[in-house]
């Protein structure tokens, strides 16, 4: 056991059982997967991605480029977990991993949610300088969220020994603590890491909540919140990566950051070897010396590539007889199947860790997303924020502020001036605590140990990538730090290369002869630590997907057996089956009904627009291709619309209900866009035009009755109501009591048989209905869906804009220049005169009548002229809509034809798999072509 | 006269299971049938905003997102010319007079649109908290608070959410067709908030988080 | 996810809103007057600037009012938000 | 390791001559193809590519890499079909392993109309000469297990079309493998080189102004993609482009689990694993105009919950990367290859969200076009004027709803 028998922040008190690969381990509450892995001694964690070669654990946090894991025993299996990162609890299990991870085929239950928030000054990152931010902020009386990713606050002190006010850090933390949760409008999140900041100030954090109580977590509880904050101020605190050393063998088991064997030895209690050397080229790695020193291990040598290491922590680690060895590198290591044992440092030493620390990059990452530039910094040899388009303050480690007392004073300052910005506070920020500092020698930058073959020198460590694979690719002429990434992979697996990436422009710079600082480094981009797909998708899932959007009727609809089709958003009748019904026997039951007797549909879904004012006609007649100036009040139109371009965008009815009023209908699914696209012509181009639109889609439940027996269920709706064919004629409105619901009926057809749609006030949607199969009971009224209303407007020649259209057809196309008027302006009547869209022998809607009356082709089938199937083959067009017909005893389609017009009754082929389909072209008319049956 | 059928009347016991489940955290309900019209007016035509007045007890709001209640009728902000006047049940057709009255013979339009929106109400400690999932509006009482509305997207809903009392209650105007699945959701999202016991969790020094996602 | 100043409702999430297209593009005034080619300027051809770019949008979700912004299409900052009657 | 997946040598890093033949702007996978090609089948070489930055480090280096020439026009199925030939035999005419992947692209299809337009597009393929199936949900459990194809989804998967000849390739190694060979064919790749502003002698281009100084050219090729109208606005060409952002992601490595290409257009999908283990998968297009090479996150959120709808077993892989590129969409979505109102001056823009797959034949026509001075005839339909005589190549899709 490697466990202290005192010490660090787990609570010796609750012992938490756990296995890894298999093999059963105890650690503490508060510990880590690895800080339990280590105290067990267990020190290979994984096998490389490329080189299967053994790896430890390497670092404390979520650099951790090797200990990457599987994780199950609680809700479900994650792959790809760091080890760093995972909070031991009872019953865990977890598995090593090649860098490499596996879904789970189980069924994942948990839950997973999103939540919007908004401050006036976010703090990312909860160590000193963080904490010391929102407390600032925070006492200004600013709306603060402090995010920390750490399961708990205060970042790197907790893996130091620092003294504030003369007490141990951890007290100050206590005291800061107990401040912020006094303060009403401070939020503290832990385990929420900040992971993209994105325009205007918006960050999104990845909270983990219940992970971490393995099976115990409430299965009610999200496991995983989004939270997506908006902040007028941010305050970034994020710390900073402590950078690894570039030299042969620098991968075994045992070699770590000196940072991380610090947090070990003072967080967690666990010392991660028995005989240490440290290998630096600055002095923050020193206090890791004395931390294992004052724990009891051999620490043989400081190995320091400075050639005069002096001053305060050299002097103190020489005090305690440690050798430094000043000017000396690391340059090759040696070790067996439990990882190091010896290091070459000019000479052998022998020792079964090896600390290493290159200096610290700030944590810019998020920065960098807020658009923010970097600069070098030649005397701290690292990149530091510098330009911010954004809203946003760097403070601390994250600056470059590597003092625990500069953090907390930078810190306190940039929240103070954050809150202040927004009107809390004056800016001042209070007085920073005593921290004893002690005299620091300066970094001296180096990247890599003189190697011949580089071969062993690994850069990054998850993606297995060395010195040699860098030499390659400059020496194939890549120059660029973003090729030499792409060509050997670095810094793109799961750390995306927070250890190895300021390395590599280094090494590349060197090769180059270039300063790192003109090498600069890729680009860092969102998520800065990977994040569940579940989490992004939250509670969309299922059947919160998307809205399904119903009419008040749908309760009938479902309990009288229909079939669903989903229309955009909507969900409306497909068909309503029978027992032991096929779906074709109840479509052609469904439109024998319209054709021979009486039928109701739901039509609530057609988007519907109030359109009032002096101008309205003037409105419409620009918006639709045809004209209104004759529709009188008490009447209703059919109406065509297209964009700018001249190609059909939509249809509907427009009624004229009142004096200097309509109601237009739009398609179901094209409500939302016609609204919009006549707005947009009302408020951009004609804004003096004094007509107002309202969106009415919801407002009305609308049925439509149909067949040569609808005027009788009418009569019994509607006693008061004359029916009759010249009281109510064609294309008229009525207003009036329908089965003592206030209506208004339209004397429209969508079918071409005698049809009337009641109107009604939404809330009485369902009870019309039920009057409707009422009343129409005597007669055998007969539910139909959009299938039957698609075949018997086909009878009809009648086109569906997005299934006979494609956004590619004019009005005349579709034969239909009757709807386009000759004498006004319209949206899209210039396109129609475009050499291309006047061309004769454009796409024609037309009719097919399959050569064999049964022959049903398929919609979508191409067409061609001759009967030979060679490709490539010219197409002349295609199937739109193609349907068994009950009225015609046989089958029939629609098709978009080359020129189409002008091939009446000659044959084209519809090549299907099994063969060719001949059919005849026709009139897009097949059924009372004369409208005789309108009327009833 | 035939009886109006309420869209989420299907809901009406997974609604008011909700109080006890969340421990009276929330309360949800749908306020169906009121009367609701679309009035479009000039705001600098005094007249017409008088007229309302005298007859409805309110100055129509001309500040964004704002509502002005008297006499249990309220006045929706909605744009700079369109407001959403909101009455009980029935009161459709007199509003429509008064609107028609006030409007006379300038520019405008009166629009009935009671039955184009349920309302749910949404009301309790945490029922802030339980917009937040899906509000992308700010609706903190620093920003918002009785007598604000807004309209906005719930989830992927349009809705108009009107702040009628600090307990707080929330009026949710949704469309009828969008109604069912905005119940669905907010039942989802109260989900956590309804377990059977208050979910809290203990966690270490510094890391705390309270049982209810947003404090204040 | 931008943040857009509706001048009507304030700043709202970009979620809330249909983006238009270049402001100010201007309806050749009378159509039928015109080349194949102007008008198929007009149809397609539209500002596609790096840099500042007038824009319109519409608060879809919101008041349902148009109105311009200028936004920088590198740095997606927002100089600018005028409602529809505004010179540009 | 993957260094050892690459040559050693892949191009020299010139300074620029006062001169060239030919000027290509633009090193992406479309300039260097075309660069490739002109050597190739033109046997012109005194050319340079001048990038603005690294090579192919635009679109080329941040698209899904998928490839299929499934398209529904005549034109663009011939153009497209002509690149996956190409495709085909790449690898070997480039002497690169560029991990060319057949393994198929399956069109999930959502609603009636999904699948009416589905057929539509597997019918006229046929005809074309391209191969295409339709598969029922019952084949798609076979071809794809993961699919889920549970009537209980909101938009439950009625089917789809598939290319088997469609796949994937490793968008750098082809970028690379083209600027290979260009370059040893002598062709000039000039990096960190942009092209400021151009040379006219009348209404005739006669050079470019670099940030590396002016350089003469006899022809110059526009080849930018999201940055064409910036460049075109230099001679006072108006094109009628749109820049938008178009954003991706990648999961970690994982353990083989997707074994084809998936695409979705109701519910927003297209996704696969690349040969090392990564889901690619792509986002949809913001809708604002941008330059900033990113795009917002709900665009992410919405993409990733249509990715656990359709794989439930996605749900605990984690994103560790999303990016963005520049697309330059077109109002037909179809490209603009050819010649200019300038004399001497090509443009080939408006590949949009789709034009990696096109890359080789894209090249090919191109590099026709300019050394001809004229085009080739799979290109000549999109040509520029198209948009005046209102000869439009709509493969938006159809548009609207049934109702
Ligand atoms: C996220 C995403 C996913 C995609 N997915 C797919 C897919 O799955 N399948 C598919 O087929 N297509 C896809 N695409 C589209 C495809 O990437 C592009 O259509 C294609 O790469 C464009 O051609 P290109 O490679 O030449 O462009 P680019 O690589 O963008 O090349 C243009 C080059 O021009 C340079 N340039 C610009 N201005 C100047 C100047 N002034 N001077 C010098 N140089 C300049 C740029 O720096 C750039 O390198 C996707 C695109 C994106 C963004
Ligand atoms: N001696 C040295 O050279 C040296 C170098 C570096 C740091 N330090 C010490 O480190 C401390 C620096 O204090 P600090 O507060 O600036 O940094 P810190 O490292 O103490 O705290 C940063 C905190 O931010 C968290 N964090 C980082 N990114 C995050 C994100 N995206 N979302 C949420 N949380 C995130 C980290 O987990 C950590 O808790 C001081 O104690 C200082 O002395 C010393
Ligand atoms: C097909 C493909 C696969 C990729 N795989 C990875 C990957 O595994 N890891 C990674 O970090 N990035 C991966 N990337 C993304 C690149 O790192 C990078 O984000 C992209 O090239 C855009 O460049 P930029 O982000 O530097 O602007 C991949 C990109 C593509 C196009
Ligand atoms: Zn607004």
């Amino acid at each position: 056991m490697t466990r202290l028998a005192s010490g660090g922040r787990i609570d010796r008190s609750r012992p938490l059982r756990f296995t890894f690969d298999a093999l059963p381990h105890t650690g503490f509450a508060g510990d880590t997967l690895a800080s339990a892995l280590l105290a067990n001694g267990v020190r290979v964690v994984s096998q490389s991605v490329t080189y299967g070669r053994l790896r430890g654990i390497f670092s404390a946090g979520v650099e951790e480029p090797n200990a990457l894991v599987q994780v199950g025993g609680g809700t479900g299996s994650e792959p790809m977990l760091r080890a760093t990162q995972v909070e031991l609890y009872d019953g865990l299990v977890a598995e090593s991993l090649n860098a490499r991870g596996r879904l789970s085929p189980e069924p994942d239950v948990a839950r997973y949610d999103k939540l919007f928030a908004h401050c006036d000054v976010l703090v990312v990152g909860g160590g000193s300088t963080g904490l010391a931010a929102a407390l600032a902020a925070g006492k200004a009386g600013a709306r603060v969220i402090l995010a920390d990713e750490q399961a708990e606050v205060g970042g790197t002190f907790l893996g130091g020994r620092d003294l504030i006010d003369g007490r141990p850090a951890t007290d100050w933390l206590a005291e800061v603590a107990t401040d912020l949760a006094a303060l009403p409008e401070v939020r503290v999140l832990s385990r929420a890491t900040a992971v993209g900041y994105y325009d205007q100030n918006c960050v999104l954090i990845a909270q983990r909540r219940t992970a971490h109580l393995g099976p115990a977590a409430p299965a009610a509880m999200a496991r995983q919140r989004l939270w997506q904050v908006r902040a007028k101020q941010v305050v970034l605190a994020t710390g900073a990566h402590e950078r690894p050393m570039v030299f042969a063998e620098n991968d075994r088991p045992g070699i770590m950051l000196a940072g991380a064997v610090r947090t070990y030895v003072n967080r967690y209690g666990v010392v991660p070897g028995h005989r240490a050397v440290i290998f630096t080229n600055n002095d923050s790695a020193y206090a890791c010396a004395i931390d294992l020193d004052d724990a009891g291990l051999d620490v043989p040598a400081v190995v320091d590539v400075r050639p005069n290491p002096a001053g305060g922590w050299p002097d103190r680690v020489r005090e305690r007889g440690i050798e430094v060895l000043a000017g000396q590198v690391v340059s090759d290591t040696a070790g067996g199947n439990r990882g190091l044992e010896s290091v070459w440092a000019g000479q052998r030493i022998d020792c079964d860790l090896l600390c290493v620390s290159g200096g610290f990059n700030p944590a810019v990452h998020l920065f960098i997303q807020s658009q923010g530039r970097l600069r070098y910094d030649e005397i701290l040899a690292c990149f530091v924020p510098d330009e911010a388009p954004q809203a946003v303050a760097v403070a601390g480690a994250a600056n470059g502020t590597f003092g625990l007392r500069d953090c907390i004073q930078e810190g306190l300052a940039a929240g103070a001036a954050a809150a202040s910005a927004v009107g809390f506070g004056d800016g001042h920020p209070a007085g920073a605590p005593q921290v004893e500092t002690v005299a620091e020698h300066p970094i001296v930058p180096f990247w890599l140990v003189p190697d011949e073959s580089g071969a062993t020198q690994f850069v990054d460590l998850e993606r297995d990538v060395t010195v040699a694979d860098v030499r390659r690719a400059v020496g194939a002429g890549m120059q660029s730090v973003e090729h030499v990434k792409r060509y050997t992979t670095i810094g793109t697996g799961s750390d995306q290369g927070k250890t190895a990436g300021i390395n590599s422009a280094a090494i590349v710079g060197a090769l180059l002869g270039q300063p790192v600082a003109a090498i600069g480094t890729t680009t860092f981009r969102p998520p800065y630590v990977p994040v569940s797909f579940a989490l992004f998708a939250g509670r969309t899932r299922g059947q919160l997907f998307d809205p399904a959007r119903v009419t008040p009727i749908h309760p009938w609809h479902v309990a009288h057996g229909a079939v669903f089709e989903n229309v955009g958003q909507w969900k409306r009748p497909w068909y309503f089956p029978h027992d032991g019904e096929t779906m074709e026997q109840a479509v052609l039951r469904e439109c024998r009904a319209v054709r021979e007797g009486v039928a109701a549909m739901d039509v609530s879904t057609l988007g519907k627009i109030d359109i009032q004012g002096t101008d309205a006609l003037r409105f419409l007649n620009r918006i639709y291709t045809n004209a209104y100036d004759t529709l009188a009040v008490g009447h209703c139109r059919y109406g065509l619309m297209c964009k700018a371009d001249g190609m059909v965008f939509d249809d509907g009815v427009v009624m004229h209900v009142g004096p200097d009023r309509y109601l237009a209908t739009t398609t179901s699914g094209g409500a939302a866009a016609v609204l919009d696209w006549m707005e947009e012509w009302l408020q951009t181009e004609w804004p003096d035009f004094r007509v107002r639109l309202t969106s009415v889609s919801d407002q009305w439940a609308t049925v439509a009755v149909a067949g040569p027996r609808s005027r009788e269920v009418l009569r019994a709706l509607a006693p008061a109501m004359a029916a009759d064919a010249v009281s109510f004629p064609f294309m008229a409105i009525r207003e009036g009591m329908v089965a003592g619901i206030p209506a208004r009926v339209c004397r429209i057809s969508f079918s071409g048989e005698l049809a009337f749609e009641i109107n009604v006030a939404s809330w009485y949607g369902l009870r019309l209905w039920e009057a409707v199969m009422a009343a129409g009971e005597p007669f055998g009224i007969t539910p139909y869906g959009t299938e039957a209303m698609h075949v018997l407007r086909a009878e009809k020649g009648y086109a569906i804009i997005g299934q006979d259209t494609d956004g590619t057809v004019t009005p005349q196309d579709l034969g239909m220049s009757w709807v386009v008027s000759k004498k006004k302006d319209f949206i899209g009547r210039r396109s129609h005169r475009r050499a291309d869209t006047a061309r004769p022998d454009r796409m024609h809607l037309v009719g097919l009548l399959p050569v064999e009356p049964e022959d049903l082709l398929p919609e979508g089938a191409q067409l061609i002229l001759e009967p030979r199937q060679e490709p490539p083959v010219a197409i002349v067009g295609h199937v739109t809509s193609s349907y068994r017909s009950a009225a015609l005893g046989r089958t029939f389609a629609l098709a978009l034809v080359k020129g189409g017009r002008d091939r009446m009754a000659s044959q084209v082929y519809a090549p299907l798999p099994d063969r060719l389909h001949p059919a005849t072209v026709t009139e897009p008319i097949f059924y009372d072509k004369e409208g005789l049956v309108r009327d009833g | 006269m035939a009886r109006k059928h309420a869209i989420l009347d299907g809901f009406a016991s997974r609604f008011s299971g909700v109080a006890s489940s969340s421990g009276g955290r929330i309360a949800l309900r749908e306020v169906p049938f009121s009367a609701q019209l679309d009035f479009r007016a000039n705001p600098a035509d005094g007249r017409v905003v008088d007229s309302v007045h005298k007859a409805l007890g309110f100055v129509l709001p001309t500040d964004p997102n704002t509502a002005a209640t008297a006499g249990g009728r309220s006045a929706l902000w909605l744009g700079p010319d369109e407001w959403l006047i909101v009455g009980g049940e029935g009161e459709e057709s007199l509003l429509t007079r008064v609107l028609h009255t006030a409007l006379g013979e300038t520019f405008g339009s009166v629009v009935d649109v009671s039955a184009n929106r349920t309302v749910i109400e949404v009301s309790g400690s945490a029922a802030r908290d339980v917009l937040a999932h899906g509000c992308p509006v700010d609706l903190h009482p620093r920003d918002f608070g009785t007598g604000r509305c807004a309209q906005t997207l719930l989830a992927k809903a349009q809705v108009i959410i009107h702040q009628v009392n600090d307990a707080p209650t929330f009026h949710l105007f949704v469309r009828t067709s969008f109604a069912w699945y905005l119940a669905e959701w907010l039942l989802d999202a109260m989900t956590e908030y309804c377990a059977e016991e208050p979910i809290g969790v203990s966690v270490p020094l510094g890391g705390q988080e309270s049982p209810s996602p947003l404090r204040g | 996810m931008l943040l857009i100043p509706c001048p009507w409702c304030g700043q709202r999430d970009e979620i809330e809103f249909r983006y238009g297209g270049a402001a100010h593009v201007e309806y050749p005034a009378d159509p039928e007057t015109v080349d194949d080619a102007t008008w198929a300027r007009y149809l397609f051809v539209r500002p596609n600037p790096k840099g500042p770019l007038a824009e319109r949008w519409c608060h879809s979700q919101g008041c349902r009012r148009w109105f311009n912004i200028v936004r920088d299409t590198v740095t997606h900052q927002i100089m600018r938000s005028y409602r529809m009657e505004e010179a540009p | 390791m993957s260094g050892s997946e690459h040559p050693d040598h892949l191009w020299r890093n010139p300074d620029p001559k006062r001169s060239y033949d030919v000027v290509i702007v633009g090193g992406g996978g479309h300039g260097l193809s075309t660069a490739y090609y002109l050597a190739r089948n033109h046997g012109i070489t005194n050319v340079a590519v001048l990038e603005r930055g690294w090579l192919a480090g635009g679109n080329m280096a941040r698209n899904t890499t998928v490839i299929r020439s499934n398209y529904l026009w005549d034109e663009s199925a011939a153009i497209y079909e002509h690149s996956m030939k190409l495709w085909e035999t790449l690898a070997e005419d480039l002497d690169y392993d560029i991990l060319f992947s057949q393994r198929g692209v399956l069109n999930l299809t959502h609603s009636l109309h999904d699948t009416r337009e589905a057929h539509r597009r597997v019918y006229a393929n046929r005809l074309n000469g391209i191969d295409a199936e339709w598969l029922t949900p019952e084949e798609i459990k076979e071809f794809c297990p993961i699919v889920n194809l549970s009537p209980d989804l909101r938009y439950p998967v009625m089917g789809a079309s598939l290319q088997r000849r469609g796949g994937i390739a490793k968008h750098d190694y082809v970028a690379w493998a083209f600027a290979r060979q260009a370059d040893a064919f002598g062709v000039d790749l000039v990096q960190n080189c942009e092209v400021t502003g151009f040379d006219l002698d009348g209404g005739r281009v006669t050079g470019v102004q670099t940030s590396r100084g002016p350089i003469a050219a006899g022809k110059v090729a526009l080849c930018a993609a999201g940055h064409s109208t910036v460049l075109a606005a230099m001679v006072g060409l108006d094109l009628p482009i749109q820049s938008h952002p178009l954003q991706a992601l990648v999961s970690e490595l994982l353990e083989p689990a997707l074994n084809c290409v998936v695409l979705s257009n109701a519910v927003h999908v297209y996704v696969s694993q690349a040969h090392k283990g990564e889901l690619v998968m792509g986002a949809g297009i913001d809708p604002f105009i941008s330059y900033a090479q990113r795009g917002s996150p709900h665009i992410i959120e919405y993409q990733l919950a249509a990715a656990v709808e359709l794989f439930p077993i996605f749900s605990r892989a984690h994103v560790v990367r999303t990016w963005g590129g520049i697309v330059d969409v077109s109002p037909d979505a179809s490209p603009i290859v050819g010649l200019t109102p300038i004399e001497n001056l090509f443009v080939n823009c408006g590949w949009g969200t789709g034009g990696f797959k096109a890359t080789p034949a894209s090249g090919w026509v191109y590099a026709h076009t300019i050394a001809r001075g004229e085009p080739h005839p799979l290109n000549a339909p999109f040509s520029l004027d198209r948009f005046a005589r209102g000869a439009l190549i709509d493969e938006h899709g159809a548009a609207a709803v049934a109702h």
